[in-house]
């Protein structure tokens, strides 16, 4: 919370950056004492990571220093302060906090813990709604990042193929030699930590999106060691684009097979003799596709916003 | 035969205006003729009762219902316009002439109406149609004053459908005949009629408007708004008291401010008010005999207004001058222009052997008949105020009086034509009143021409005649009147009425002219300079989460309380 | 007791006024998302304040616990925080654009300009 | 086959939009988009066919049964709107393909067609599901597809536009979710019947109550209801014509339809509409709404924006209808959300055309245009009628209606509201007609008539306009069995 108020005051915005990332693992902590490892899992990958650099990289972009006039803070203040006091009275009669009697926790909750394991066999009970029974949720959530990545790329684009520079400004730490060997080593095992991830999801917290995330960071890590140029070498942005499309498609396929078969749509008993084997395969399939997408977006994002950082520093050449 | 008489008269009307549009000028004369013909012919051959039954929502439209009392009006509406688009073709413009076309035409429908739906959008046609022939005499005075005009109808038109909705509602009928005068909705329908027909409050929009309309223009406007507003009054609210009064205010506020006006198309559109007040008076007093009367007098003030608009937008054509004192002598250039004049003036003087004549005595009798002494005795006094602004105050300034110098040429064959046959239907109607009785809504055992009753009326003629000329050197000097011919005894209830029209007229100018300044204030207050106005300018996101908050923390406060 | 039992939930309101009033005051772009992040943030702990009960532990089964926390507000969560980082990421690309259209990514300054254009265009009139 | 129409509507669009990376030429693309669009809408009118002749349809998702999975559940209600929502678009797209070329960079077209669809999808997913947290996903799919589409706007303003509207569409959409949030919290369920039947006996009415505003709050905020629709006129009046003609006639049409859900189906009549003085508040902003709205669209110079102030004002109205809370109020609200969304439909896209021949629409460039361009500038001058509401045409309908449901209601009071209301239609509408038909164009333009890809969608829906407004039965009779559906669901 104190962060958060300090994000209001400080005028430096690569600061209040670094704020919000602080704040971001502290909620992740938060989340964590709260018993929601998967949700701390994500909000650190997502709130540390992703989106400072995001930030970052738009800073670079932008400058540094906002203004420091407000708008009509008084305003502001008495609004939010009596809305807040209102909000404060509402919360009055709302269930215990941690009581085991809420409806919360008397009425669909339970479902999933009793039932889930004998019905799709998966210990983590976060994947098993994740994935099965709410895997129409999951579904939408994989097509918002697709919609993002969409809206993103028609935004900033891909910077236009220019000629090689020797060395790029979105590799900020090329010359860091240590940086750049350490980076080497660490790579490869980030992305095998990834697909870990990627398929442990099934037991303890991680899955598809978690997994997607810190590929994307492994990339993006080579991407700020090596130069963009380099890292478009290894990875070509049209097929990235595709396989950001491939993975919804993925999802969606697994979707149509099963109704295909005759069931409804995403019943992964569907998809093998045994309905438990076949939830396992759904799910299986089902992450990757999260996965996928998940990568081939970030990584998508991340380009155009370095491709754009390029194209100003080329111009202010 | 019946395929053929199911076509509704309206819509021939209406596919002429459009046709108008793709004829070159030479050919317009073709469909100006043959549109009234073919509906008027159209009206004759439809056999009274509904003709045609539309499902529209879950309520049944009658388009095309004929009555004796529709069958009247439809006929001089087709007339009205076949020899007004004879008289205007030459010069008015294109706009103009297909505007009175679709005004004509939704005119024709609203008599045709059987169902308050398709009156209502005939109704607002109307509106819209009558705004354009105002609207194309291209002036910026007559733009202004179409769109003021077009203020007061749209609100007419707003009071009469929120009347209409009420009463489908409350009657579960959307079937439009004799309405009682009970509540809300049957207020609200009156209140909308009343409007089109010129009634106060809301009288002064007919001097305001008709007279910036072109020559031709005021000819058509004359005719139909009012006339479909009398129309329609006596087939709903016939028969009730309020509009005797409503009538006979309008009667004498026509009057008095005539009398007051030196603009000769403004004097003939006061006029217009008063004769309406005569109609309406009939049909508060609502017996057969008085229907008869209105819808008879409906028929030959058309006529003879027009005559008379026509005759004062030839001179306006030929002098391009509009004030009384401005003209006179023009017998001498534009002798036929003139003698249709004077026609028209004595018909609307009700001069026996003329329509007027024949017609309004329908009405006065009428009065006398129902004992209401006090009516009959008003109505006769107007007559003879008629005289005195319209009978003779228009003819004598414009076309004698003392010579202006002007030497205007003779209208021209189209106008001259079109006067001619309207002077002979005037004398025809007046000298053959049972030949146009017959075509009358109810039977009529009523003769005009009684030695008594020729007497009483060419003693009123007489004396109103002394007096104006009697009189004259004053009004010259003043070119106002302030007498009547029992002046000593009237002078003051004269000059009090007077100052009492003239309070009312203040009050209305001032209360709508202010009404509209307010608004236009509100606007530019609240809109002006379009990007930074109060309202319309875009607001940053700060001031929209501010409106958020507040509205979350409004539903809060609602529910806790 | 009602303090420590709604705690959280206070924390949550505190939270989401404070996000509240950074986009409200802030006339700077890239705030304003910061502002917005953690109003939206305030909503994940509300979700998963919810869902947590005393004593109970992470919703994956063993043998050894017996009381586990809903997971269903977890798996909320993990839907609108990815909802988050997309509408982050579509914000920031925005802000970029503007920067380049604008060249500035102060909210006073952006006004200014398009009422100056829209001024403009008036009197062309 | 038939029993998966529920989902194949929304996975239709949905899996056609990363389909159509695949997919290179331009060309190709239009036609792929139209064809899908054009299946959703056979789709939706099987689908209202089937539920008018038996009944509801519900379907689970992953086989898991309501209140533990998600399930779709089609009524007359959605059913009626998911039609709408899918012949208006096929009805765009239609015109899409030269005015997209003419106002969006060859580079970008790609993903406005992928946006579109994911757009089209986001809406649908709304419609179709019977899941409280369902609708927060598919309506951020919704959003932000709908940024992308109004930042392709060619206007630098655009961006501007977009952003706020992004900002502005997440606080709207953080608070439903927060909304729903505080629902589960009291019920511990998310789906809509279950909620309904367990929100009665909730013991935490102040919980309750506050989740109710946020949701509200938060509907109020993405249907653009005074004075919430601070974002509508920028976004409307800078986003590509084909994007604002789409948006107009579907998006605020959904965010009513979730309203009206909630506010009926979830919360139910006697929680929503007699405990607080909900009814009076919606009377009170949609008749300021309406005026407000109207005036200042009087005195805008930029067409798009004139009616997109229309837009809001339209609103109004239909707030008005619902704030009634009687089967008339609603069933006058459902009609107007079809009628307006044909009307703006048939305008907007005559001002696309207007765009593509002469770049822009301001007064200025009307000008003389009824001349010039007299196919396009009737179809914007029957909109304008239909608008204000005269008879034949759809929006006299809606207003009748509307009328009549406050008449019934015994609001008398309101009634010259409505009607002086569209009297300020008159005006805004009139400006145009006098600009371009007694106006001479003051330079020595030569603006042919727009293309007939345009056209012809156009007048598509001025026809629908006319069509509906002198045959109403389809409508009244949808309308109406939505209606009944809405209230015999809860007694």
């Amino acid at each position: 919370m104190a962060t958060a108020i300090a994000i209001a005051r400080v005028k430096d915005l690569f600061a209040s950056v670094m704020l919000t990332g602080i704040y971001s693992l502290l909620s992740a902590v938060f989340f964590v004492l709260m018993d929601a490892v998967d949700v701390a899992f994500t909000e650190a990958s997502v709130g540390a990571g992703i989106s400072t650099i995001l930030m970052l990289s738009t800073l670079t972009l932008t400058g540094q220093y906002e203004d420091p006039t407000r708008h009509k803070t008084r305003t502001a203040l008495v609004v939010v302060l009596v809305t807040g006091a209102l909000l404060i009275f509402g919360t009055a009669d709302m269930p215990r906090f941690g009581d085991p009697q809420t409806p919360v926790q008397t009425h669909v909750g339970p479902h999933y813990l009793e039932k889930s394991y004998e019905e799709i066999h998966v210990p983590n009970v976060v994947t098993s709604v994740l994935a099965s029974y709410r895997g129409f949720d999951t579904f939408g959530e994989t097509v918002v990042i697709f919609a993002a990545g969409i809206g993103v790329l028609s935004l900033l684009g891909f910077s236009g193929r220019k000629e090689k520079t020797t060395i790029s400004v979105s590799a900020p730490m090329y010359q860091h030699r240590i940086l750049r060997v350490v980076g080497k080593v660490l790579i490869p095992p980030i992305l095998l930590f990834a697909l870990y991830v990627q398929f442990h999801g099934d037991f303890g917290p991680g899955g598809g999106f978690q997994a997607g995330v810190i590929f994307a960071a492994a990339i993006i890590l080579y991407t700020m060691l090596f130069g963009r140029q380099a890292a478009e070498e290894v990875i070509k942005l049209s097929w990235v684009r595709l396989l950001a499309a491939v993975g919804v498609m993925l999802y969606g396929s697994v979707g149509l097979i099963s109704f295909l078969n005759g069931k409804n749509f995403l019943d992964y008993s569907a998809l093998a003799a045994d309905a438990v084997s076949g939830q396992h395969y759904g799910i299986l399939l089902v992450e990757l596709g999260v996965g996928i997408t998940v990568t081939a977006v970030m990584i998508l994002v991340f380009f155009s916003f370095a491709g754009r950082v390029d194209k100003k520093a080329e111009e202010n050449e | 035969m019946i395929a053929n008489t199911v076509l509704p008269p309206s819509l021939i009307i209406f596919i002429a205006a459009g046709l108008l549009f793709f004829i070159p000028q030479r050919w317009r004369l073709v469909p100006i003729v043959l549109a009234p013909v073919i509906s008027l012919a159209l009206i004759w051959m439809t056999p009274l009762g509904d003709n045609l039954k539309l499902a529209y929502l879950n309520y049944e439209l009658l388009p095309l219902s004929v009555s004796a009392t529709s069958r009247v009006f439809a006929t001089i509406f087709s007339l009205m316009l076949l020899f007004g688009g004879i008289y205007a073709y030459r010069q008015a413009s294109l706009l103009e002439l297909m505007a009175a076309f679709v005004y004509a035409g939704s005119a024709v429908g609203v008599t045709c109406s059987g169902d308050l739906f398709s009156l209502f959008v005939y109704w607002e046609l109307m509106a819209i149609g009558s705004t354009l022939v105002i609207w194309a005499a291209g002036t910026e005075k007559a733009y202004q004053a179409s769109m003021r005009y077009l203020c007061i109808h749209l609100m007419g038109g707003v009071i009469l459908m929120i009347g209409i909705v009420a009463h489908v509602f409350q009657t579960g009928s959307t079937q439009f005949g004799a309405i009682a005068l009970d509540g809300f909705a049957s207020y609200a329908i009156l209140a909308g009629f009343l409007i089109n027909a010129g009634a106060p409050p809301f009288s002064s929009w007919i001097a305001d408007a008709y007279p910036e309309a072109s020559p031709s223009g005021s000819v058509f406007l004359s005719a139909f708004t009012t006339k479909t507003a009398v129309y329609t009054l006596m087939i709903a609210f016939a028969g009730n008291d309020l509009l005797i009064y409503v009538g006979l205010f309008m009667v004498f506020y026509g009057i008095i401010y005539a009398l007051l006006e030196n603009d000769m198309r403004r004097i003939l559109a006061y006029s217009i008010v008063n004769q309406v007040g005569f109609m309406v008076t009939a049909i508060g007093i609502g017996s057969t005999l008085a229907l008869n009367g209105a819808t008879a007098h409906a028929f030959a003030h058309i006529i003879y207004k027009a005559l008379l608009l026509m005759s004062a937008g030839a001179v306006l054509m030929q002098t391009g001058e509009r004030r009384c004192s401005h003209l006179g002598g023009l017998f001498q250039t534009m002798p036929q222009t003139a003698i249709n004049g004077i026609i028209g003036a004595l018909a609307i003087s009700s001069f026996p052997f003329t329509s007027g004549f024949v017609t309004k005595s329908l009405e006065t009798s009428a009065a006398a008949y129902e004992g209401l002494t006090w009516v009959w005795f008003l109505l006769l006094a107007a007559s003879a105020g008629v005289f005195l602004h319209a009978g003779i105050k228009f003819p004598w300034f414009v076309f004698f009086q003392k010579d202006s110098g002007k030497r205007p040429d003779e209208a021209s064959g189209n106008m001259r034509f079109a006067m001619w046959v309207f002077s002979f239907l005037c004398l025809a109607i007046g000298l053959f009143p049972s030949a146009f009785y017959t075509i009358l809504p109810y039977p009529v055992k009523y003769e005009p021409y009684t030695a008594d009753h020729l007497i009483t009326q060419f003693q009123l003629l007489f004396f109103a005649g002394f007096a104006f000329f009697a009189l004259l050197p004053l009004m010259k000097r003043t070119l106002t009147i302030s007498l009547d011919f029992d002046w000593v005894y009237r002078v003051f209830a004269f000059k009090l009425s007077k100052a009492f029209f003239h309070l009312y007229w203040s009050v209305d100018t001032a209360m709508r002219q202010a009404f509209l300044k307010r608004f236009y204030l509100a606007k530019d207050y609240l809109v002006a300079h379009e990007p930074s106005g109060i309202i319309s300018r875009s607001r940053p996101s700060s001031t929209m989460v501010i409106w958020v908050t507040v509205l979350l923390s409004v539903y809060l406060i609602f529910h806790f309380l | 007791m009602i303090l420590s039992s709604h705690f959280n939930y206070w924390i949550v309101i505190v939270l989401m006024m404070i996000g509240f009033f950074i986009v409200i005051s802030h006339g700077n772009l890239v705030k304003k998302l910061m502002g917005l992040s953690i109003f939206q943030t305030s909503v994940f702990i509300l979700y998963i304040s919810m869902g947590k009960v005393a004593g109970g532990t992470a919703p994956i089964l063993d043998e050894a616990y017996s009381v586990y926390s809903n997971p269903l507000p977890h798996v909320l969560i993990l839907t609108a925080i990815v909802v988050g980082i997309a509408t982050t990421a579509l914000g920031l690309a925005l802000v970029v654009r503007i920067n380049e259209a604008y060249g500035s990514i102060e909210e006073g300054d952006i006004e200014m300009q398009d009422c100056d254009k829209l001024d403009k265009e008036n009197a062309n009139k | 086959m038939s029993a998966h129409l529920p989902i194949l509507q929304v996975i239709l669009p949905l899996l056609a939009a990363p389909t159509c990376l695949l997919l290179g030429r331009t060309q190709l693309l239009w036609m792929f988009t139209c064809g899908v669009s054009a299946l959703c809408a056979v789709i939706s009118f099987q689908l209202l066919h089937t539920v008018h002749t038996s009944g509801d349809i519900i379907y689970s998702l992953g086989g898991w049964s309501a209140p533990v999975g998600i399930e779709y559940r089609i009524d007359s209600l959605n059913a009626f709107v998911l039609l709408l929502v899918t012949s208006l678009s096929t009805v765009v797209l239609c015109a899409a393909k030269q005015s997209i070329a003419k106002e969006v960079p060859e580079s970008r077209q790609l993903y406005f067609y992928v946006a579109f669809l994911l757009c089209l999808a986001g809406l649908l997913g709304i419609l179709c599901t019977g899941d409280a947290f369902n609708v927060f996903v598919f309506l951020e799919i919704s959003s932000l597809s709908t940024y992308t589409l109004i930042a392709l706007g060619r206007d630098r303003r655009a961006l501007w536009a977009s952003y706020q509207y992004l900002i502005m569409g997440t606080i709207g959409a953080t608070f439903i979710l927060i909304g729903i949030g505080l629902l589960y919290m009291i019920t511990g369920t998310l789906n809509m019947r279950d909620l309904a039947q367990r929100l009665p006996d909730v013991e935490q009415a102040h919980t309750l109550y506050t989740g109710f505003a946020f949701f509200i709050v938060g509907v109020c905020l993405k249907l653009a209801l005074f004075p919430l629709h601070l974002w509508l006129p920028n976004a409307y009046a800078y986003a590509p014509s084909i994007v604002t003609a789409f948006l107009a006639a579907t998006a605020t049409k959904v965010a009513v339809y979730v309203l009206i859900r909630f506010i009926f189906n979830v919360f139910g009549f006697d929680f929503s509409l007699s405990q607080f003085p909900l009814p009076q508040i919606w009377l009170a902003l949609g008749i300021i709404g309406v005026f407000a709205a109207s005036i200042v669209a009087m005195s805008q110079h930029n067409i798009k924006r004139l009616f997109a102030f229309s837009s809001v004002a339209q609103i109004g109205y239909i707030i008005m209808g619902l704030s009634l809370g009687t089967a008339a109020g609603v069933q006058a609200a459902l009609l107007h959300v079809f009628n307006h969304a044909l009307m703006k439909g048939a305008i907007f896209l005559a001002i696309a055309g207007l765009c593509y021949r002469l770049g822009a629409a301001t007064m200025n460039e009307f000008k003389g245009l009824g001349k010039q361009m007299p196919w396009t500038m009737a179809a914007i001058v029957a909109g304008g009628l239909s608008l204000i509401g005269v008879p034949l045409t759809v929006g006299f309908i809606s207003k009748w209606y509307l009328v009549l449901a406050f008449i019934e209601k015994g609001w008398w009071m309101i009634v010259p509201f409505i009607v002086i209301g569209s009297l300020l239609a008159v005006v805004y509408v009139w400006r145009l007609v006098e600009c371009a038909y007694f106006q001479e164009a003051d330079s020595k333009r030569e603006a042919g008539e727009a293309p007939l890809s345009i056209l012809l969608p156009t007048w598509i829906l001025v026809f629908a306009n006319i069509y509906f407004g002198v045959q109403p039965q389809f409508t009244v009779h949808a309308t109406s069995i939505a209606t009944l559906g809405l209230f015999g669901a809860t007694p």
